[in-house]
Formats: C-alpha cells, structure tokens, sequence
C-alpha cells in the first residue's frame, strides 16, 4: 500500500512539476482572438451590448465568455459570423427591438441647440464639433448611427436622418 | 410601348437537368436488353419496383419538406438512382430488396441531405451498401447466365415474377441449387484456397475476357457510356481517368505474377466496372467539381476499386471506392480551384 | 518495419478508431464544424496521444510492473493522460490562440475522449513493445485526424445545403459519419495486426 | 450540343448559335435621317459634357454642341443640321442600364451639309490626341472610352495594336459590314493610332465566322502595302472579343487584375473606332455617326443602318420597316452581354453597337429553374477561371470572404455560364447582385474600420488626460508632503538656533 502510495504521488508529483515549468515557457496572449472578433462586430460603437465599446465587448467574448448574441446594431448576420468563427451555436439577438445602424446618422438642429457640449462628450467617435455656448454639428462621415448622443441632450435637438439624405 | 426587364445573357437554355437525365436513362438501354439477355427479366422486375419506390419516396419526402412536388419528380434523377440499384442487385431478388434500396437511397442519401443537388455521397451507391450490410445473403444469390445451356436452369418471366412477390420458387427449382457465386466471388474465394487464376477461369463461368455474360454486358454499357460522352452529358475526365487506373494497376500486378492475380481485361470487364465509370462515379452532385479534381477522382476510385477487390473482403469495391472519394471530394475541390485570370504572378 | 507500418495502417484505415471501432465520437461531433478547428482538434489529439502511449508504457514498464502495483494501471493512465492534455493546451495557446478560442471547451475534453484510454488500455492489453505502442497511439490519431477532417470538410459542404429542419446539426452529422463508415467497411479484410 | 475544343487559344468560352446572316446579307444604309435627335451628354467614360448651345440656335451638322467639362474628355457633335428644341434630361442607355443625362434635343431640317472641315493639321504629338478628344471619338466597341486616353499611355511601351473585328457575339454584324465595305479606312485609321503609340504591329483579328470581311481586309493589306499590318482570323468562340481573351489569345499573356492589356504591352481598339478615327484624320469630320445593327426576328428589314448619334429607337426601327408582330423584348448591344430597355423613346448612343428586337417564342426569360446539380459545366466555360456554382453558393449562404476568395470582382459578367447551365440558375444575374452587396459590404466595412479608429483615438485621449490629471494630482499632493517638510526641518532648526542663542 505504501509503494503504491508513494508511486502514484510520485508520479503526480513529476507531472505536476512538468507542467507548471512548461506553463512558465507557454505564456499566451489573447489579442489576436479580440482583434478578429473586434473585426466581426459591426464597431459603431453603440455600446448596447453593456460593454463600453466593440473592443470591451470582444474582449468579454474571449475572457468573460459573454454571449455572442448581444450586438443589436449588427443583428443576426453578426451573431451568425461569430458563431461560424467561434464554432458556437447560432441564437438570434434578443436585446433590443430597436437598433442602432449605419445607415443613419444624428442630425443636430440649429435652432434648438444650447451649444452644451454634453452630446460631444457622450460621442465615442469625435463625430461631433462644437465648442462652448455655440452650436454643434454632426460630421456625417464619421458619424456611426450609435445614437449615444441622444440621451444627455437637455433640449432633444438630436434627431436621426438617413445617411444618404 | 413597354418591354419587359431580363437579365443579361438573353439565350434559350441548351440543355437541361431532365434531358440530361433522359440520355442517361437513353444510354444504359444496350446494356440492359444484353443483361435480360444472359440474366433473365429479372432485372426488369427490379427496375420497375425499384423506380416506382424511388418516386413514390421522393414523393414522400418532397410532402414532408414541403418542396414542389411535380418538378423534382418530373427531373428523371430518382428515377436515374433506382435504375442503377437494379442494376447493383440480383435479378433474382425479393420485391423488398429494390424497395429498400431505392428508398433509402432516395431518402437517407439524397433528401435528407436537402434534395437534388446536395447529396454529398452517391445516392445510388448509399442504397447498394446499406443492402449489401444488411441483406448480405440476398444480395449474393446470382443466378448463372442463363444462355447456350450450361446446365443452369431456366427461369421465365413468370416464375421471376411470383419469386420477387412471394419468395417462393416452382416446385422444380431450387434457390440454392440454380444461384452461383459472381466470377469475381469465385475468384477471390479461390485465391483465398491457393487455387491458382488460371484453375479458376477454366470454369464454366468465365470466359475469355472475363467473366461469362458479364464482359458483354460491361461492353455494352461502354456503349452507353461513349452515347453519353458524345452527346456532351458527361465530360471524359472521370471515365477515362478511371479506367486508366484500373488498368495500370491491374496490368502491373498482373505482369510480376499472372498465377495471383486478375489479367487487367478481367478487371475492366467484370463487376461494375464499366458502369461505375460511365454511371456511377459520373454523377456530377457527388464528384469533384473541376477538369483537374475529377482527374483524380476517377484514378482514385480505380486505385481503390483495385485494392478492394485484390486485398479487400469484398469481391467487388467499386460501391466502397465511391463512398470513399466522395468523402474526398470537399478536400480535392478545395486543393483544385483553377488560378483566376489575371491574379498569378 | 513492415510491422509498423502495418500497424499505422491497420489503426488508421481497416479499424479506423472513430467510424469502425466508434471511440472517440465526442470531439468527432464537437469540433468538426470547421476544417481549421478539425484540423487543429486533430493534430492537439495525435500529440496527446503520441505522448500518452509513450508515457504510460514508460510508466507501466518502469514502474508500476516492477513494484508490483499494476492494480493502478487506470488511474495513473488517467493521471498521465491528464496532465498531457494539460501540456497540449498550453502548447496551442501559445502557438496559435485563435485555433486555442475557437476550440475552447474541446481541448479539455480530449482528456475524457475515449480514443485516448483506449489506446493505452488496448496497448498494455496486446502487450505491445514501446515502439508498437507509440506506432499504434499514432496510427489511432491518424484515423482520428482523417475521420475528423473529412467529417469537417463534409460539413462545410452539408451545412450550406437546405437540410431538413429536424436534421440539421448533429442529427446529419450522425447520418453523415454513419455513412462514412459505411465507406470505411470498404477496408475490411485488408491486412492488419 | 456545345463541342468544347480540346486546344483553345483562350480558356474557357462557348460556341453560340450565329444569328448573324440575320442583318450581315444588306449592305449598310447610309440615308436615315431622323426627324428629331436626343444627344446626351454623357455618352462617353468620365465626366459629362456640358452644353455649348441655347434653345432655339440653328445649328448645322458636325457643330460641337456640348464642351468636355474636363481637359482629358471628349466633346459632343450635333450629328445633323437643326434648330436645338430643347436641352432637358432624358432617359438614356449608359453602361447597362437605363438613366437621365441632360441632352440636347434638335429638330432636325433636311439641310444635310456638314459644317466645312478639313483635314486638320497637328503640331505635336499632344496636341492629336486633344483634337481626337474634341473630335469625340470614343471606343465603339461599347465601353466608350475615350480613344485619346487610351492612346496616351507614354509610361508602358506599346509592342503590338490588336485591331478588334472579332465581333463574337451571336447577333451582331456591325463590324463585319464596317470591314467588307470600309477595309482601307479601317487600316488607315489603325496605322495613324499605330503611330501614335509607336507600336510595331498591328493585328487585325477577325472571327473565321466572317469571310467577307477577312478577304476585304487581307486584300486592302496588299492594296496598302504595309509590313507592319497582319490579319489574324481566329476561331468563333464567344467571349473572343473581350481585350483580356484577345490578349491571351495572341500572346497567351495574362493582363493581371486591375491592370490594362497596356500592362502587357497591347492596345485594343475596335475597328469602328479605327474607321471613326480615319474620318476625322482625313476628312475633319467628328464622331456623329455610327453603325448599328438593327437585327432579331420582331423587326421587318433586319440591317445595319449608319445612325446619326442620337436618334432615336423608335424611328430607326420605323426606317427599318417597323416592328414585326408583337415584340417581347428589345435589347441594346449584344444577346450575351447587352440589356433590355422598358421602351424604344431613347436615342441610340455612341456605345449603341446593335438593337435587337425578340418575340414571345424566343424570349428567354423566365426558365424552370432547377438547384444546382454541381455538373461543373459552368467552370470550363468560364473565360476568366471562376467556380461559378461556388460563387452562387458564397452568395446564397452571404459569405463576403468567400465571394472575395472566389474572385467575384473578376467577373467579367460575359454569360456564358448561363448558357451551358442544365438547371438554368441566372448565375450572372446573381453575380451583379452579389458584386452591389459586396461593395455595400465593403462600404460599410470601410465606415466600421474609421469608426474603430476614431474611437480608439478618444479612449486613448481620454485615458491619457485621465492620467495626466491623476499625475497632476500626485504631484501636488507630493509637492504639498514636500513643502511640509521643509517647514517642518526650518521649523526644527530655527528651534535649534533659537535654543543655541538662549545658551
């Protein structure tokens, strides 16, 4: 029993100690899998998902394992691509009804705008210029249709308009 | 004045699915008025039931998945699919064996996979190798070619017939006594018992080219197969490239030691060989996509078809050598896609 | 030579571990999806089970015979086929972390993958000599890797098809697998040890 | 039956059916004149004309009426005499579909006379091709190009002009007659491009399909005597008339993607345009006419017809007898590669080469479709080495990658996969639907990569500032720790002296 003991110990031990000097050589980095799924996100920066961005939210896809459903502005197509790339099961985007895309951009209204700058703080793209106590605008071509503008805004002078318009 | 709307080409179509399917249906006629020749109407009994099981599966199948029934029955492909099982089965075989075959090729093989166009593995060649796993017995009880009396019994139509539906044979005849092993059967059972070929052929089922019976009706689909080439319904990669295989290795083998192994004439000449050139490996749903990719499909299944039969449990490997390739296919039409136009170095 | 040889031959065709011998058909499901993963899921496998033949003949032989313990055959095999798993992760992780993502969960298993056991078992059962045992831990991950990546690339195909709603997933992929075994009946009775 | 060659001179192709002995019997009518004329503006490649004349100005023939918006375009002439009716939009065919350009509408007067012109007289090299643009000459074999452009190609040498006179789709016969009746104005026109791009030889290449047009032509290389003209006739194989096959088929080099057969040392042009080129040298005279076929079962008289740019359909057909019976579909160019318009109101074009006219019997469209069967008939076919059914299938299931490794954008939409295809999918079709949603893709995807950038940008500028404020902060809290202490020391040793001057 004692042999036994001590040779199945052994052995664990060995291995164990193996393991834990290769894992010191076989460090591994994760940003190559969030740059490709970064990719896969439609990155409009909307932050519907919870996370902060596109990048946060391909980040908790890897490390947090958070579900690839959640991107509202990207739709099924996105989830589909993900789940392809990740070899994950397909679910459709339940989040909202409601969902931020491309081919819509904020428009400000001149006459409205109290020039407060909380719409141009609230922009994750630098789409909006402005300076105090003056009128803002949207630069249509950097403008992501993200709609987080929107809320701060005292006045309700953000309006969405087509992107073509 | 208001004209309609198309899109560019503006062409009448050439040719289409069912008039490719009819040719085919066209060019295996010579081979089958010699098979009823030498093997009885057997086959025509199989023909029928089986065709008749395919299209009422395809029927079937086609209700459930709520597809449009009348065009893919019209399209001639189950039809195309049950001809070649009876063609893979004994003509002397119980009704259910072609009912089987057809509807689990037409179903497991073809529908479930999404129909027309989708199967992955050969539906004809699915159907044979369930059969032939679960029905060994039955799918080994050749009658002997039954012309210029060679002692065998002659079956008509009628006695074949009450067979198929009842089981039941004249009170006559025998099944055990007036069903025989195939040539290729023979040959691989006697090789196993150091009999040596040329013992083997001198008996009464084999002739010179290969085995009684069997080499005209190999010919004569070769027919069909020329039919098919001509009027454009095939291109010759797989055929040729097939045949080609078959015969280098045949001939190779047969040259370092005549007494062991099969003369390459005997390989192409018997079996499914011809068939599953022109026939079966041509299908173009389960095959390579390109020139190139069929050009090594068709070898591979000769190589394979040539090493089942010499080294393989089974007298005949052509259905096994297909199924393989077609699990190939994926692969080889990924590793054959043509360089685009312009975009090489 | 010949016998090695014949040995890879016969584990990776005539008695292919996955469509004739049905072991390992987990993995075979999970990771089939997409050819890279297949890929990926196959070479991870082969190292495991190169490296667990060796291992557990090694310990088997030096160990556990000599002092007399064979009664902890299992479970030290289950021991070395863990920490070889272990290993394996590591090593992808660090040399391709997108195969190591899209793989996740499947790594891990290998170590309940029944293939692996199986080779080990089966090993100590023929009383194979070390060369014969790492040769047919080989061959089994040989047929392993060529069922996978067939299976996979079968799937690319199947998936894009208009398959049957109640058969789409694994239920083809059963039928599918199925099938090729079926083909890989074609190689019985060839030679094999 | 299709027969494909086992030797081809280009890959892929298809022979088609030749509908030519339909119009290629008549020789070309050289006396319509419409009764009013619609010239658009935007007839050639690049930006539009702009129009040099006002509403109810009396015009005469070859006057230019619309002035090249930029240096390196082509002008446009009043291809008859006239009083300008309007200048208004109107629906015109471009480049495979029908659109609205600003066009000068004449109502023409039976004073036929071209404005006096002469041969025109050049000082330099630079300044031919600014008169060949002014004399709005463009490619006639469709595209439009402006000629001078592609003439003007002084960084890659010029080894060989290939004079197109393929003509290999099935219907059109314009270049075949322009060739029988014009042969030494052609060659004429192709040894003056010849000089300008200083090639060495030019090669006519002409269908075999085309008799006539070969023996005109060889013999008005004899008549003219140059060395450095040879006739090549080349097998009917459609697509033979495309530059790329052209190219590979006389040099077997390939013109790599993106790039122009100049890249490998040729210069396509089509013999119209060369004809086209030699009136202008000779006799001063712009580009304003044109030769059309006017062809197909739903016309009376099926012919060529020299049309005065501009004119529209509908009377050239009436010239040609009117419609026959009820017609089902009228398409502009070729049956390959051409389009079908909703109404015959608009007026033929520079690029306007062929106007068929098709009944209910042979109109082709809608066939039974079947799903693909893979037979792989579309890929030997194919003259640019696609896997059409691949595509298709990239396309159903929206996979751009796909598309993208399949060489989708390659597609020169030539048709011939359509042609041999047993389950009659539309894969060209598909193909064009698929090239708009994968630009859209790329669109959107170019949107997506600035907007990842910008924001990147801000999240750095933010947590730069935030750490710039957190070290502010630290700093003063350390320098405020600091001061204390240097009080606290001053403190402890005015301590000490005080303690030191009480002693």
């Amino acid at each position: 029993m004692a042999t036994a003991t001590v040779i199945f110990a052994g052995i664990a031990i060995v291995l164990a100690i193996l393991l834990i000097v290769s894992s010191h050589y076989l460090s591994t980095t994760e940003n190559e899998v969030i740059d490709k799924i970064e990719s896969l996100l439609p990155r409009i920066q909307c932050a519907q998902c919870g996370y902060p961005g596109c990048r946060p939210y391909a980040a908790a896809i890897v490390t947090d394992k958070a579900d690839i459903n959640l991107c509202p502005p990207g739709g099924n197509e996105t989830v589909r691509r993900l789940a392809k790339f990740l070899g994950s099961d397909f679910s459709p985007v339940t989040k909202y009804s409601t969902t931020a895309n491309l081919n819509e951009i904020a428009f400000i209204s001149e006459e409205l705008c109290i020039g407060c700058n909380l719409c141009l703080r609230a922009c994750p793209v630098d789409a909006i210029v402005g300076t105090h106590q003056s009128m803002h605008t949207v630069i249509s071509d950097h403008c992501t249709g993200c709609r987080l503008c929107i809320p701060p805004c005292p006045v309700d002078c953000i309006s969405l308009v087509s992107r073509n318009a | 004045m208001n004209f309609p709307i198309n899109s560019s080409p503006h062409v009448l179509p050439i040719t289409s699915v069912p008039i490719i399917m009819r040719h085919v249906l066209y060019a295996l006629i010579p081979s089958t008025i010699v098979y009823v020749w030498y093997f009885g109407f057997g086959i025509f009994i199989n023909m029928l039931i089986a065709s008749i099981a395919a299209l009422i599966s395809e029927a079937i199948m086609l209700r459930i998945r709520n597809r449009p029934i009348k065009p893919s029955l019209a399209d001639g492909s189950a039809i195309v699919t049950a001809i070649l099982i009876a063609f893979s089965i004994p003509p002397l075989a119980p009704w259910w064996l072609p009912v089987l075959g057809a509807s689990s090729a037409i179903v497991l093989a073809k529908h479930l996979y999404g129909g027309i166009g989708a199967n992955i593995f050969n539906p004809a060649m699915v159907g044979y190798a369930i059969l032939l796993l679960s029905f060994p017995v039955q799918m080994t009880h050749w009658i002997p070619p039954q012309i210029e009396n060679l002692g065998f019994q002659n079956i008509d139509l009628w006695s074949t017939v009450l067979y198929s539906v009842t089981g039941s044979l004249p009170s006559n005849l025998n099944l055990d006594a007036i069903t025989q092993a195939t040539p290729l059967d023979i040959v691989k059972g006697g090789l196993k018992n150091g009999i040596s070929i040329n013992e083997l052929r001198s008996g009464p089922l084999f002739s010179q080219l290969g085995g009684y019976g069997w080499e005209w009706i190999n010919i004569f689909t070769a027919f069909g197969g020329v039919y098919l080439l001509y009027k454009g319904i095939i291109r010759w990669h797989i055929p040729v490239s097939l045949l080609t295989s078959i015969t280098i290795f045949a001939a190779l083998f047969y040259l370092y030691d005549p007494n062991q192994n099969l003369s390459p004439s005997f390989h192409l000449l018997s079996g499914a060989t011809v068939l599953g050139a022109f026939f079966i490996a041509t299908d173009p749903v389960s095959a390579a996509a390109t020139n190139q990719g069929r050009l090594i499909y068709g070898a591979s299944i000769g190589a394979l078809t040539y090493a089942i039969r010499t080294w393989g449990g089974y007298p005949d490997g052509l259905a096994f050598a297909v199924l393989l390739m077609n699990l190939m296919v994926p692969l080889i039409d990924r590793f054959t896609t043509p360089k685009i136009y312009g975009q090489q170095q | 030579m010949t016998e090695l040889v014949l040995i890879i031959f016969s584990a990776a065709l005539v008695n292919n571990f996955v469509l004739v011998q049905f072991l390992g058909l987990c993995p075979l499901l999970g990771a089939s999806k997409k050819l890279e993963g297949a890929l990926g899921m196959a070479l991870s496998t082969g190292l495991v089970l190169t490296i667990a033949s060796a291992l557990s003949y090694s310990i088997e032989h030096l160990l556990l015979i000599p002092f007399d313990v064979e009664y902890l055959r299992l479970i030290s095999f289950i021991l070395v086929i863990g920490a070889s798993v272990q290993f394996t992760e590591l090593l992808l992780s660090r040399i391709s972390p997108l195969l190591h993502q899209i793989l996740g969960v499947y790594i891990p298993l290998i170590a309940s993958n029944c293939a692996v056991l199986g080779v080990a078992l089966l090993n100590s059962n023929a009383a194979r000599n070390l060369a014969e045992a790492i040769f047919y831990g080989a061959g089994a991950a040989v047929g392993f890797g060529i069922a996978l990546i067939l299976l996979s690339s079968l799937r690319e195909r199947t998936d894009e098809e208009d398959i049957p709603a109640p058969f789409r997933g694994p239920p083809i992929t059963l039928i599918t697998a199925g099938i090729m075994s079926i083909a890989f009946l074609g190689f019985t009775g060839f030679p094999q040890t | 039956m299709l027969k494909y060659p086992l030797f081809q001179s280009f890959y892929g192709g298809v022979h088609l059916e030749s509908h030519k002995n339909t119009s290629n019997h008549k020789q070309i009518a050289r006396d319509f004149l419409p009764s009013r004329l619609i010239i658009p503006m935007n007839q050639q490649f690049g930006s539009d004309a702009i129009p040099s004349v006002k509403v109810g100005q009396l015009i005469q023939k070859g006057e230019v009426i619309g002035k090249p918006a930029e240096k390196n375009t082509t002008a446009v002439h009043a291809s008859c005499s006239g009083r300008v009716g309007a200048i208004e939009k109107h629906p015109v065919p471009t480049a495979g579909k029908v659109s609205t350009s600003t066009c000068v509408i004449i109502e023409t007067n039976d004073e036929n006379n071209i404005a006096a012109q002469k041969p025109p007289l050049f000082k330099n090299h630079l300044d031919k091709l600014t008169a060949i643009n002014h004399a709005g000459i463009v490619g006639l074999g469709g595209a439009a190009f402006p000629t001078a452009e592609k003439l003007n190609r002084k960084s890659s040498h010029c080894e060989m002009l290939i004079l197109n006179g393929a003509e290999c789709e099935p219907y059109i016969s314009c270049d075949d007659l322009l060739m029988q009746e014009h042969a030494t104005e052609v060659l004429r026109g192709a040894l003056a491009m010849m000089e300008i791009v200083g090639a060495e030889l030019t090669v006519v290449v002409i269908e075999k399909d085309k008799p006539k047009a070969i023996e005109a032509i060889s013999n008005a290389i004899e008549t003219i005597g140059s060395k450095c003209i040879r006739l090549t006739d080349i097998p009917t194989m459609y697509p033979t008339g495309g530059e790329r096959q052209l190219v590979e088929a006389l040099t077997g080099k390939e013109v790599p993607s993106g790039k122009y057969p100049i890249d490998v040392g040729c210069i396509c042009q089509n013999v119209g345009t060369a004809y086209a080129l030699d009136c202008f040298f000779q006799l001063g005279e712009p580009l304003i006419n044109r030769i059309v076929t006017v062809t197909g079962q739903g016309v009376k008289n099926p012919q060529n017809v020299a049309v005065p740019i501009g004119a529209p359909i509908v009377e050239l057909i009436k010239f040609c007898g009117g419609y026959d019976g009820e017609v089902s579909q009228l398409i502009l160019g070729g049956n390959m590669m051409g389009y079908t318009v909703d109404t015959d109101q608009l007026p033929v074009t520079k690029s306007t080469n062929c106007i068929i006219t098709t009944k209910k019997a042979t109109t082709p469209k809608p066939f039974e479709i079947w799903p693909c069967i893979r037979c792989g008939e579309c890929i030997p076919v194919c003259p640019v080495r696609l896997l059409p059914q691949q595509i298709l299938k990239a396309y159903e299931n929206k996979n751009f990658e796909e598309l993208g490794k399949l060489g989708l954008s390659e597609c020169i939409e030539c048709g011939c996969c359509d042609v041999v295809c047993p389950s009659h999918i539309p894969l060209v079709e598909n193909f064009r639907k698929a090239k708009h949603l994968r630009m859209q893709e790329i669109k959107s995807s170019e949107l997506s990569n600035a907007a990842q950038k910008r924001y990147e940008l801000k999240t750095q500028r933010l947590s730069s500032q935030h750490a710039n404020t957190e070290k502010l902060h630290a700093d003063l809290k350390e320098s405020i720790k600091e001061s204390s202490k240097n009080d606290m020391i001053k403190a402890a040793v005015e301590r000490s002296k005080k303690r030191r001057d009480k002693k």
